[in-house]
């Protein structure tokens, strides 16, 4: 079960993936990216159960908590954009 | 079956190419950054290819008296220091663009050159 | 035994739902919708993943530490796609897409 | 079945590699540059490197992605489409390139050979002595701040030069490093509430994870490197959100710069500790009475260093770019 699950995010990613890349528009990319990172997760916690190392769900801890500031980097750069755009 | 143990391999040559490409081809310097940090990760990946071992585990010992097969922690050590060096020099490389921008208008290298040519 | 079996179900449902909100984002008409079939799925899949190793854990660190991913991920995840939304939203009149139509429709 | 998913995962590596380069937006081809080093940290977990995708998700899906935005912030984002410029000569080269590259892997041996050359030399010594000598179970740990401490102590010192120079470069016109930024500009993410508020809520979690990686490097995946990357994220979270003056203001530059060179010296003084107590320079074996007690502490106080010095130089290149205004 464990692989029909990992198959299933990997099948995930490579959708994702297509989407990062068509696009159309910028946010889309940015979804996709968001939505890569939570797969990211989830395969690690998978990964380190399959392999039987359970003490490297570290990584997934990691990602859970590091995906989230790229996000916020990305709004604060598309306001500073906004901010700027206005102005000149 | 062999030719299976070698996609690593091959993947780090197409990465490594990849990264060379963007930065020899492309005029854009952030472009350029961008295949530098492609490079960069293809050297990493043959690295930790190398270090690989079959039915191993990460070199990190849990029960001292089971024996247990262990991949080569070496490369690992120098990979990761490289990652956070890579990541130094990148900001480095990106402050130098951010003053050529503010300098000649533009991050294209084309248009770079001929500004320098009319000086 | 019945254990097993219930981590398996959840572990199928979860990558039931992963997939399809893989396919949601590929395949809805706009952003919006995209975004919704997105983070929806994204966070009922990632609790039904992680229960059902959870389950197959037991009560050891490791479920501990899953609990905690568990928690950042619920509290990320919509707060990513909020300001997502949001930025896309508050941006339309440049580049980004208009609000979708009330009745939705094909590109 | 892992090995596949691991051919799986390095396709779609070569796909976004392409993609980044061929995209005609830099903002894109940086959000792709962060799906592509997610994928990298997940095949280095398959190839059971824990350590390196901790550094490479902390690295790579955090603080590289915001770099790259901070500095495309400050110039325009569409790439010129370049016209008359000669592409078959650098195809051709790649192409040749790729070929000798590709037909010299064919004498490599295959992935996870135990029989490769690289795992005959020094690795097995590292693996069998890391328990005998330093007690520490993770031999990543012990080989980086142990045994191969000095050469450590040359990337530290790279990645402070480094620092040195992002500050310094992007400092023109004012010298005077102590000056608060003229960054009024940035007001943060303060009127996104949401955001906002849990953001707030996940630095402490953040800084938090960040330490006990420091302070659990010897049992697990962790150590300086990766702990100064993560809290480095948690500071600029911070500053994300309440905008760059408040991210001054809780490190200042001169605390900044007190902490880059503070975390090289507090490496160096071991070193030369050791050499006052009569050892070699960075022998640890001296600082205590026991000389695997002397490696422990040797251990924790060089992996200290090297955290603050990541810390300060990655928080202090994240402000260096957030702080500039964008050129008319």
């Amino acid at each position: 079960m464990y692989y029909v699950v990992t198959t299933a995010i990997l099948v995930t990613m490579a959708l994702a993936l297509t989407r990062a890349l068509v696009g159309p528009t910028v946010y889309d990319r940015v979804l996709a990216v968001n939505m890569f990172g939570t797969k990211t997760v989830l395969l690690v916690a998978i990964i380190a159960f399959l392999s039987g190392r359970p003490d490297f769900l570290d990584l997934a801890l990691a990602y859970a908590l590091i995906n989230f500031v790229g996000v916020l980097a990305v709004l604060e750069f598309f306001q500073k954009k906004r901010h700027f755009g206005r102005r000149s | 079956m062999k030719y299976f143990g070698l996609y690593n391999y091959w993947v780090f040559t197409l990465l490594l190419m990849i990264g060379l490409y963007a930065v020899i081809a492309k005029a854009n310097l952030v472009k350029k950054l961008l295949g530098l940090s492609i490079f960069q990760s293809a050297v990493f990946l043959l690295y930790i290819s190398m270090a690989k071992v079959d039915g191993g585990t990460a070199p990190i010992i849990q029960h001292a008296d089971e024996p247990q097969v262990f991949s080569n922690p070496l490369p690992h050590v120098l990979i990761l220091t490289a990652i956070v060096v890579g990541i130094s020099t990148i900001a480095l490389g990106l402050a130098i663009v951010v003053r050529i921008r503010e300098e000649y208008g533009t991050i294209e290298e084309n248009e770079i050159q001929a500004r320098d040519r009319d000086r | 035994m019945i254990v097993d079996v219930i981590s398996f179900v959840l572990l199928a449902l979860g990558a039931f739902f992963v997939f399809m909100g893989g396919l949601g984002a590929l395949r809805l008409p706009d952003l919006y919708t995209r975004m919704h079939a997105a983070s929806l799925t994204d966070s009922l899949g990632t609790i039904l993943t992680l229960g059902g190793i959870m389950l197959q854990s037991g009560w050891s660190l490791a479920t501990v530490k899953l609990l905690t991913i568990l928690f950042f991920l619920m509290m990320t995840g919509p707060t990513a796609s909020y300001a997502l939304a949001n930025a896309a939203l508050l941006s339309r009149d440049d580049d980004a897409p208009a609000l979708p139509p009330a009745t939705g429709g094909r590109e | 079945m892992i090995t596949a998913f691991g051919f799986v995962l390095l396709t779609l590596l070569v796909v976004t590699a392409v993609a980044i380069v061929v995209t005609p937006n830099l903002f894109v081809a940086v959000m792709l540059m962060s799906i592509f080093s997610l994928l990298m940290a997940a095949t280095f977990f398959l190839l059971d490197a824990a350590d390196v995708a901790l550094t490479e998700a902390a690295i790579g899906a955090g603080m590289s992605t915001i770099l790259f935005l901070g500095a495309l912030a400050l110039m325009g984002e569409r790439e010129a489409k370049q016209a008359g410029r000669q592409r078959w000569l650098p195809l051709a080269v790649i192409a040749l390139t790729a070929f000798t590259v590709i037909y010299a892997t064919f004498d490599k041996p295959r992935l996870g050979d135990p029989a490769a050359p690289v795992h005959q030399h020094v690795a097995p010594w590292y693996l069998e002595q890391t328990p005998v000598l330093m007690e520490v179970s993770n031999v990543v740990t012990a080989v980086l701040a142990g045994f191969r401490a000095y050469d450590t102590l040359g990337e530290v010192l790279v990645i402070l030069t480094a620092g040195i120079g992002v500050m310094l470069i992007l400092a023109n016109g004012r010298p005077d490093l102590s000056r608060q930024g003229r960054a009024s500009a940035s007001v943060g993410l303060r009127h996104h509430l949401i955001p906002r508020v849990v953001g707030q809520l996940l630095i402490p979690f953040i800084v938090l994870f960040g330490l006990y990686l420091q302070f659990h490097g010897e049992f697990g995946p962790g150590g300086g490197f990766q702990a100064g990357a993560i809290i480095a994220v948690g500071i600029v979270l911070h500053a994300l959100l309440e905008g760059e003056a408040a991210g001054r203001a809780i490190l200042p530059t001169p605390v900044l710069v007190g902490l880059m060179t503070g975390g090289a010296l507090l490496f160096c003084a071991v070193g030369f500790a050791g050499m006052l107590l009569g050892g070699n320079f960075l022998d640890y074996a001296v600082l205590a009475a026991n000389p695997v007690a002397g490696q422990q502490l040797g251990i924790h106080l060089v992996e200290a260093g090297v955290g603050i010095t990541v810390t300060g130089t990655l928080v202090a290149a994240f402000h260096a770019f957030a702080d500039r205004e964008p050129a008319a």
